[in-house]
C-alpha cells in the first residue's frame, strides 16, 4: 500500500475564527474514507483546503510526495484530485451531453490542442459509455438545470471523475436525496469509482451510509479530528459518539432533506 | 465535419452578394456598407465577450486605438491599406493583450465599467495631444493597396472589397473557433467558472483570449474607419458613447449568430441615418425608442426574427 | 449557437441592400430649385450659443432671398440664387466629424444637395474638407475657426471656402489690442477649455503676445478646465491667486456663463482684467450679469460690434432677427448669414457672366474665389489661400452697460484692418506669428 | 499656507459637487444593483426645473431666500413623477434580464430623455443665479468664496449623513439591507421587494435631481448638462465602491482634494485626475474599494 495524500498540522482561521487546526490525515491508495462531523466542524473546510479552494494558514499538504499547499483548483486537479460539490457545479443552461463533453474536452487538451473541435464522435463515444456508466444516459440530452437533485448530483461526479483522478472527494454526496434513493445513489458512485480503483474521500451525515461504504472514518469536531479510525471503531468511540453521532444520527432519521435543502 | 456548415455558406454567400453589388451600389449605400462592417466587426468582439458572459462598456478603447495607429502611420507618410489596418490591430491588439491581465480579474458590471475607465483615459491623452489635432483630431489621406492607389469613388470601391475580405475571413474564423474546446469553453465560464476551475482549465485565461482577440477586431474595424471616413477624431472613435453604440449593436444582433452582428450593425446606420434625416431636431429619441423597442420586444435581437422564421419554437437565450 | 439556414440568412442580407439600394430612388433634385443644406449645431452644448443663432441667421437671409427682399446691395439681383428658389435643409451638426462625414455623404448621394453653407467646429470642418472635395461638392464654411483648414488639410482647395478670418486673426487682433491699450500690463494668464479650440485661441493669443510684447511673461498655470464642466470654483481661485492680472479666455456658451456667474459672485471681475475672444455669444442673454469692463472679441465685425453700423442691410437685418427670435443677432447669425450672401453674391455674379443663364458649380465657384462681397456689417475679401479663404476687419473693444438703452454696449473699440491680423496669402499662420507678423498692414 | 487652504476648501466644494452628482446613483445602485444611466437626466430635468421655478419665483416679490423652497421642490417633483413613471413604466419589465442589458435600457432612456427635454425647454439655456446672487460671499484666508458653493458642503454632509443613518438606523434602512444581502430570501420573510424597489428608486431620482437642482443657480442651465454628469457620477461610485454610500463620499473627497491640487499645482493633467484615480484604485485594488462578487458557498 502507498501513500497518495499525507496532510500535517493544516490550520485554518478566518480572523478569530479557527475554521481548521492540527488535521493530519495519511490516506492510503484505493482507501474509501468517510468524513463525519456537525455542520461547521471543519470537514468542507478540509476538503476545500485540499482540492485548493482555500489557502491553509499553515502545514502541509502532500500529493504523491509533492507538496501541493496553495495551488490553485485547476493545478490540483489536473495532479490527480477531483472533487464533487454540495450543491452540483454544472453548466446548469446546457444539457447533460454537453456538460460531459466539455469536461472530456478540457481533460484531454492542453495548449493548441485547445483549438480542435470541441465535439467529436471518439469524444462523443466515451461520454455516452460516462453517462451510462453513472446511469444518467436517459437524461443525455436533458437541460442539467431541469434535473432531480438525485442525477444532478450523479451529473457533478460523473464530471468530478471524468479525468480518472487518483483522488476523489465527494462533499455531501447524498445530502438532499430522500432516505429510500440514497442507497441505489451510492451504489452507483461506487461502483462507478471500483472500476477505476479511485481512492475516495467523502463528506457523509448518514451513518449507514458510512457503516456500509466506508472503512475507515475521520470525524471532526470543532476543526478538529477527534478520531481516526476504521469503521467499526470509530462508531463506537465515546467521543464521536457524544460530539457527531448523538444528535446527527437522530437529525439523518428525521429531516435530512429538509435539513441539507436549507443548506444548498 | 460530417455536416456542411450552414452558417459558413451563409456568410459566403452574403459575401459573394456583396462582392457583386460593390459594383453597382449608390456610393451612400457604400459608405454606410463599409461602416457597417467595420462596426460589426467591432459588435463581433464584443459578441465573443457576451457568450463568455461579459459585456464592455468600454471597446470605444480598441477601436480608437487602432483607428489613431492607423492614421498615425499615414502622418509618417506609410498609405498602404494592408499595413495600416494591419498595424491598427496588432496594436489594439497588444493593449488587450496587456490591459487582459487587470481586466481578466473582473466580472460583470466591474468589467464593463474598469474598460470604461480605460477608454476615458485614452480618451483624455488624445484631447490633450495638440500634435495629433486635439479634438479636431486630424485627416487620413486615401489609402494605396500595394501599390495600386485608386481615386475617387474607386477609393471606396476598392476599401470596401478589402474590407469585405477581411471581414469575412475574420467571421468565418470566430465562428469555427466558437466549435473548438477552448471557444466552447466561453460556455463554461459564462455557466460555471468553478466548475472549469475544478475539471482543470482557469477560466481567466479563457477570458484572457476572448478579451484580446475582441481587442484585435475592434482595432481592425477602428483602422478600416479610418480609412473609410478619412478622418479621426476623439469624440467619434473613443469616446464612452461610441463604446455604448457598439453594446448597442451588439444587443440589436442578438447572441445568435456571428453574421448578425453585421445585420445589427447596419441596421443601427439606417435607423440613424434616416432619424437623422427625417427628424433633425429629435434623432436621439428615435435611436433610444428604437433601441427600447428592442429590448422590450425582441430579447434575442433580430437575428430571432431569422431563427422564428425557420423554426416556431423560440430560440435559447444567451 | 445554432446553425442557421441559407434563405433565412439571404433574405435578411438581400433585404438590408434591397432597403438601402432602393432608397437611392429618393434622390429627388428638383429641377427649378438650389438645394442648399445648412449644418449647424441644433442639440447639444453648442446650440444656444452658436448653432441656434446661426441657423436663424441663415434662415432670415435665405428666406429674403427667396422673397427676392434682401436690402442694398443685394435688392438689384432678384429673387433666389441667379433665379432659382432656395430649398434649405436644415440639420443637425452634433455627433462628431466621423458621423458628419456619413451625413454629408447621404446629404450628397441621397437627397442631391447642391450646396453645403454651414459647420460651426472646427472639428467638423476638419473632418468634411478632404470629403467635399472628393465629392466635388461646393462647400462654404461660415463659422469655423481652425488655420489647419487650408494650411494642412487641403491647401489648394476648389470647392471648400471659408468666408470668414480664422481663428489667428483673433489672436492677434487681441494682442494688439493689449499692447495698444494695456501697455504696462504685468503679465498674462488663461482659462480656455481643455479642447482644440481653447488650445488654439490660447497658443495664437500667446504667440502673438510673444511677439508684440516680449518682455511681458506668460503664467506657466494657464487653465484647463475639462469643456462642458460647467465648475470652476477652483479655477477661480486659482486665477484670483495668480500674480498675472490679465485673463485670456475663449469659453463660450454655458461655460462662459457658468464661468461668469461663479466669478462675479467672487469678485473675479474686479480682481482680473478679462479677456473674452467670443463672450459675445452670450453677453445680451447675460445683459446687466455680463462683466462691464472685460474686453471683448467677436471673431470679426460681427454680433455687437456691429450693433452701430447703420448701413441698410445691417439695419434690416437686425431688426427682422430681434422681432423674428425676440433677440439680438449674436456673431454666429452674422457669420452665418455671411455664409449665405457669398452663395447668393457667387451664383448671381456667374449668372450674370454666364448670359445670365444658371451657371454650373465651376461658374459658381470662380465667380467666388478671390472675389469682395459685402457682408452684413463688413466688406468681405476672398482673398487669401488662392481666394478660397476670406479676411475682413476684425474689432476689439470694452464691454460696458448702457443704463439708459438698457442693453451691453462695446466702448474703447479698436478696427484692425484685415491684412493688420491675417497672415498674408500663401503664408502659414502659425509660422508668421512666430516669424513676426512680416507684411502685416496696420 | 494660503494656497493650502484654498486648495482644501475648494476641493471640498468640488467634492460636495461629485458627491451630489453621485450619491443617487450609488443609493439605487446599492439597493438594485442597476447602473441607472438616465440619472444623467434626473441630473438635467432636476436643473432645468429648479431654473424654472426660481426663475418664476423671483417674478413674485416674496421674500427672497424663498428661491431655495423651488430649488428643494423642484427636486422632489421631478424625482417623484420620473422616479414613478420609470421603474413602473420601464425597468420592472426587466428586472430578469442581463445587467447589462438594463444598462443599455438605460441608456436608451437617457437618449430618448435628452430630446424630450429640449421639446420642453427648448435650446436656449436659462438661469438662476438669484440664489448664488443673494448669498453673496465670504473670505478665507484671504480668498473670497461664493457663499452658495460653501452651502454645498453643509448640503452634501446632509444628505450623506442623513441617507446613512437612514439605511443604518431605521426600519425601512433595514429592509433595505435585507434587500441588499439577498433579494430571494427577503421576499421569503414577507418583505415587499417591489415597493421596496420603488421607494429607492424614487428616493435615487431624487437625489439625481437634487444634484442638478441645487447646481442650476452656479451654472448656465443648458442642452448636453446630463451627459456630463454621467460618466462623473460613474467614476465617483466606481472608485468608492459601488452601491455604498460612504464610499461614494470618500470617493468624491479623493477626487475632488486630488483634482483642486491639480488644478493649482499642475493645471495640465486636471483633465486626467479623474481616470487615473479611478483606474489606479481598481489597479491596485481590486478586492478593496471594489470587491467584486463574493465566491459562492459551494
Amino acid at each position: 500500500m502507498t501513500v497518495v495524500l499525507e496532510v500535517r498540522d493544516l490550520q485554518k482561521s478566518f480572523g478569530a475564527v479557527v475554521a481548521a487546526k492540527d488535521i493530519n490525515v495519511t490516506v492510503q491508495e484505493h482507501e474509501i474514507i468517510g468524513i463525519i462531523g456537525a455542520n461547521g466542524a471543519g470537514k468542507t473546510t478540509f476538503v476545500n483546503m485540499v482540492t485548493g479552494y482555500l489557502k491553509p494558514t499553515s502545514g502541509q499538504i502532500e500529493f504523491a510526495g509533492r507538496n501541493i499547499r496553495g495551488l490553485p483548483p485547476r493545478d490540483i486537479t489536473c495532479l490527480g484530485i477531483s472533487r464533487s460539490f454540495q450543491v452540483p457545479q454544472v453548466f446548469a443552461s446546457e444539457s447533460v451531453f454537453d456538460n460531459l463533453l466539455m469536461a472530456y474536452a478540457v481533460a484531454d487538451q492542453t495548449g493548441l490542442g485547445l483549438l480542435s473541435p470541441l465535439h467529436d464522435d471518439a469524444r462523443a463515444v466515451r461520454v455516452d459509455s460516462h453517462l451510462r456508466r453513472y446511469q444518467i444516459a436517459e437524461y443525455r440530452d436533458a437541460t442539467a438545470s431541469t434535473l432531480p437533485q438525485g442525477t444532478r448530483k450523479l451529473l457533478d461526479i460523473a464530471m468530478a471523475s471524468v479525468r480518472k483522478p487518483t483522488i476523489l472527494m465527494l462533499d455531501e454526496p447524498t445530502s438532499g436525496i430522500s432516505v429510500e434513493e440514497k442507497f441505489d445513489l451510492m451504489d452507483i458512485i461506487m461502483e462507478a469509482l471500483r472500476q477505476d480503483q479511485t481512492t475516495v474521500l467523502f463528506i457523509e451525515h448518514d451513518m449507514e451510509i458510512v457503516e456500509r461504504y466506508v472503512s475507515r472514518v475521520l470525524a471532526f469536531y470543532q476543526g478538529e479530528i477527534i478520531c481516526d479510525a476504521p469503521t467499526a471503531e470509530a462508531l463506537v468511540d465515546p467521543g464521536v459518539r457524544e460530539f457527531v453521532i448523538g444528535e446527527e444520527y437522530h437529525r439523518t432519521r428525521t429531516n435530512n432533506g429538509a435539513g441539507a435543502d436549507a443548506k444548498s | 465535419m460530417r455536416y456542411v456548415d450552414k452558417t459558413v455558406v451563409g456568410l459566403s454567400i452574403a459575401f459573394l452578394v456583396l462582392f457583386c453589388a460593390d459594383f453597382f451600389m449608390a456610393e451612400w449605400v457604400r459608405f454606410i456598407g463599409l461602416q457597417s462592417l467595420a462596426r460589426g466587426a467591432v459588435a463581433l468582439g464584443l459578441l465573443v465577450l457576451w457568450r463568455t458572459g461579459l459585456v464592455s462598456f468600454g471597446h470605444a478603447l480598441y477601436f480608437g486605438f487602432g483607428a489613431y495607429a492607423a492614421a498615425m502611420l499615414t502622418l509618417l507618410d506609410y498609405h498602404d491599406a494592408f499595413l495600416l489596418v494591419f498595424a491598427g490591430t496588432l496594436a489594439a491588439g497588444i493593449l488587450a493583450f496587456l490591459l487582459g491581465f487587470l481586466l481578466r480579474r473582473y466580472r460583470a458590471i466591474f468589467f464593463a465599467l474598469l474598460n470604461m475607465a480605460f477608454s476615458m483615459i485614452l480618451y483624455g491623452v488624445i484631447v490633450k495631444t495638440e500634435e495629433l489635432g486635439s479634438t479636431d483630431g486630424f485627416s487620413v489621406l486615401a489609402p494605396t493597396f500595394l501599390g495600386y492607389a485608386p481615386k475617387g469613388e474607386a477609393v471606396q470601391t476598392t476599401l470596401f472589397i478589402f474590407t469585405l475580405v477581411f471581414t469575412y475571413i475574420i467571421t468565418v474564423g470566430v465562428h469555427l473557433y466558437m466549435k473548438t474546446t477552448l471557444g466552447g469553453m466561453s460556455m463554461a465560464v459564462r455557466e460555471n467558472e468553478i466548475r472549469l476551475e475544478y475539471l482543470g482549465y482557469s477560466a481567466e485565461k479563457v477570458i484572457h483570449v476572448k478579451y484580446v482577440f475582441s481587442g484585435l477586431v475592434a482595432g481592425f474595424g477602428g483602422a478600416i474607419m479610418a480609412l473609410a471616413i478619412g478622418q479621426v477624431d476623439p469624440d467619434s472613435m473613443a469616446n464612452w458613447t461610441v463604446s455604448g453604440e457598439f453594446v448597442f449593436i451588439t444587443i440589436l444582433s442578438g447572441i445568435g449568430n456571428v453574421g448578425a452582428t453585421y445585420i445589427g450593425a447596419l441596421v443601427f446606420e439606417l435607423i440613424r441615418t434616416y432619424a437623422f434625416e427625417f427628424a433633425p431636431q429629435v434623432w436621439q429619441f428615435i435611436l433610444g425608442g428604437s433601441l427600447l423597442a428592442i429590448i422590450m420586444f425582441l430579447p434575442d435581437g433580430i437575428w430571432s426574427l431569422v431563427s422564428r422564421l425557420r423554426r416556431p419554437e423560440k430560440v435559447k437565450s444567451p | 449557437m445554432k446553425n442557421v439556414n441559407m434563405p433565412g440568412k439571404a433574405t435578411l442580407v438581400a433585404a438590408g441592400l434591397a432597403a438601402a439600394v432602393g432608397l437611392t430612388a429618393s434622390v429627388a433634385v428638383a429641377a427649378e430649385t438650389v438645394v442648399m443644406a445648412v449644418p449647424n449645431f441644433l442639440t447639444g452644448a453648442g446650440a444656444p450659443a452658436f448653432g441656434v443663432p446661426a441657423r436663424n441667421g441663415a434662415e432670415v437671409i435665405i428666406e429674403a432671398i427667396n422673397k427676392g427682399s434682401l436690402p442694398a446691395p443685394y435688392d438689384k439681383s432678384g429673387k433666389g440664387l441667379a433665379g432659382r428658389q432656395i430649398e434649405a435643409l436644415y440639420y443637425d451638426e452634433s455627433g462628431g466629424g466621423t458621423k458628419q462625414v456619413a451625413e454629408f455623404r447621404n446629404k450628397v448621394q441621397k437627397q442631391g444637395v447642391d450646396l453645403f453653407v454651414g459647420f460651426i467646429s472646427s472639428g467638423t470642418c476638419a473632418a468634411i474638407t478632404p470629403v467635399a472635395e472628393e465629392l466635388k461638392m461646393l462647400t462654404i464654411f461660415p463659422i469655423c475657426g481652425t488655420p489647419r483648414i487650408f494650411e494642412e488639410i487641403n491647401k489648394t482647395p476648389k470647392y471648400v471656402f471659408r468666408t470668414m478670418g480664422h481663428a489667428t486673426a483673433d489672436g492677434v487682433a487681441e494682442a494688439r489690442y493689449v499692447m495698444a491699450n494695456m501697455p504696462d500690463v504685468k503679465g498674462y494668464t488663461g482659462i480656455n477649455q481643455n479642447y482644440a479650440w481653447g488650445q488654439d485661441s490660447w497658443r495664437d493669443f500667446d504667440l502673438a503676445m510673444k511677439q508684440l510684447m516680449p518682455d511681458v511673461p506668460a503664467s506657466d498655470k494657464a487653465q484647463w478646465p475639462k469643456i462642458f464642466s460647467g465648475q470652476y470654483g477652483t479655477e477661480i481661485s486659482a486665477l484670483m491667486l495668480s500674480k498675472e492680472p490679465l485673463v485670456h479666455s475663449s469659453l463660450w456658451g454655458g461655460d462662459l456663463e457658468a464661468f461668469i456667474f461663479q466669478g462675479s459672485a467672487r469678485g473675479l471681475f474686479r480682481k482680473k482684467k478679462l479677456l473674452f475672444s467670443v463672450a459675445d455669444t452670450s453677453v445680451y442673454r447675460l445683459g446687466k450679469k455680463a462683466p462691464a469692463g472685460a474686453i471683448l472679441g467677436a471673431r470679426g465685425p460681427y454680433g455687437i460690434f456691429a450693433a452701430n453700423v447703420d448701413t441698410p442691410l445691417n439695419n434690416w437685418f437686425r431688426k427682422v432677427y430681434s422681432d423674428r427670435y425676440s433677440t439680438p443677432p449674436v456673431g454666429g447669425s452674422y457669420q452665418a448669414a455671411q455664409g449665405v450672401l457669398a452663395a447668393k453674391h457667387a451664383y448671381d455674379k456667374a449668372a450674370a457672366a454666364n448670359g445670365g443663364k444658371f451657371p454650373s458649380t465651376d461658374q459658381v465657384i470662380a465667380a467666388l474665389e478671390g472675389s469682395t462681397f459685402q457682408g452684413i456689417a463688413a466688406k468681405v475679401h476672398m482673398n487669401r489661400s488662392n481666394g478660397h479663404q476670406a479676411a475682413t476687419k476684425h474689432m476689439i473693444g470694452v464691454l460696458e452697460w448702457d443704463k439708459e438703452a438698457g442693453e451691453p454696449i462695446m466702448t474703447k473699440v479698436t478696427e484692425f484692418g484685415p491684412d493688420c491680423v491675417m497672415p498674408p496669402p500663401g503664408v502659414n499662420g502659425t509660422e508668421w506669428l512666430k516669424g513676426g507678423m512680416k507684411g502685416a498692414k496696420c | 499656507m494660503q494656497e493650502l487652504i484654498v486648495i482644501l476648501v475648494d476641493g471640498l466644494v468640488f467634492s460636495s459637487y461629485l458627491f451630489m452628482v453621485a450619491v443617487g446613483l450609488t443609493v439605487i445602485f446599492g439597493v438594485m444593483k442597476i447602473l441607472n444611466v438616465t440619472h444623467g437626466s434626473f441630473y438635467a430635468f432636476g436643473a432645468y426645473m429648479s431654473a424654472t421655478l426660481i426663475g418664476i419665483y423671483y417674478e413674485t416679490d416674496l421674500p427672497e431666500f424663498g428661491g431655495f423652497v423651488a430649488i428643494f421642490l423642484a427636486a422632489i417633483i421631478i424625482g417623484v413623477v420620473f422616479g414613478i413613471v420609470l421603474e413602473r413604466g420601464l425597468l420592472r419589465f426587466l428586472y430578469h434580464r442581463d445587467e447589462h442589458i438594463i444598462v443599455l435600457a438605460t441608456f436608451a432612456m437617457f437618449l430618448v430623455l435628452e430630446d424630450v427635454l429640449l421639446m420642453i425647454w427648448g435650446t436656449d439655456p436659462y438661469f438662476a443665479y438669484q440664489p448664488m446672487a443673494l448669498l453673496e460671499s465670504v473670505d478665507i484666508a484671504e480668498m473670497t468664496f461664493a457663499t452658495y458653493n460653501l452651502t454645498l458642503i453643509a448640503l452634501a454632509v446632509v444628505v450623506g449623513l442623513g441617507l446613512w443613518l437612514g439605511l443604518t438606523q431605521t426600519k425601512w434602512g433595514k429592509l433595505l439591507l435585507a434587500v441588499i444581502f439577498d433579494r430571494e430570501i427577503s421576499q421569503a420573510m414577507g418583505i415587499n421587494v417591489t415597493v421596496v424597489f420603488l421607494v429607492t428608486f424614487v428616493i435615487g431620482a431624487i437625489m439625481g435631481a437634487l444634484g442638478g437642482a441645487y447646481i442650476a443657480p452656479t451654472i448656465s442651465v443648458s442642452p448636453g448638462i446630463g451627459v456630463e454628469v454621467i460618466v462623473l457620477a460613474f467614476a465617483v461610485v466606481v472608485i468608492g465602491g459601488m452601491g455604498s454610500i460612504p464610499g461614494a463620499m470618500i470617493g468624491a473627497l479623493l477626487v475632488g482634494i486630488s483634482r483642486a491640487a491639480a488644478v493649482h499645482k499642475f493645471p495640465e493633467v486636471e483633465l486626467f485626475v479623474i481616470y487615473a484615480i479611478m483606474a489606479a484604485v481598481l489597479a491596485l485594488r481590486p478586492e478593496g474599494l471594489f470587491a467584486p462578487a463574493q465566491a459562492r458557498k459551494i
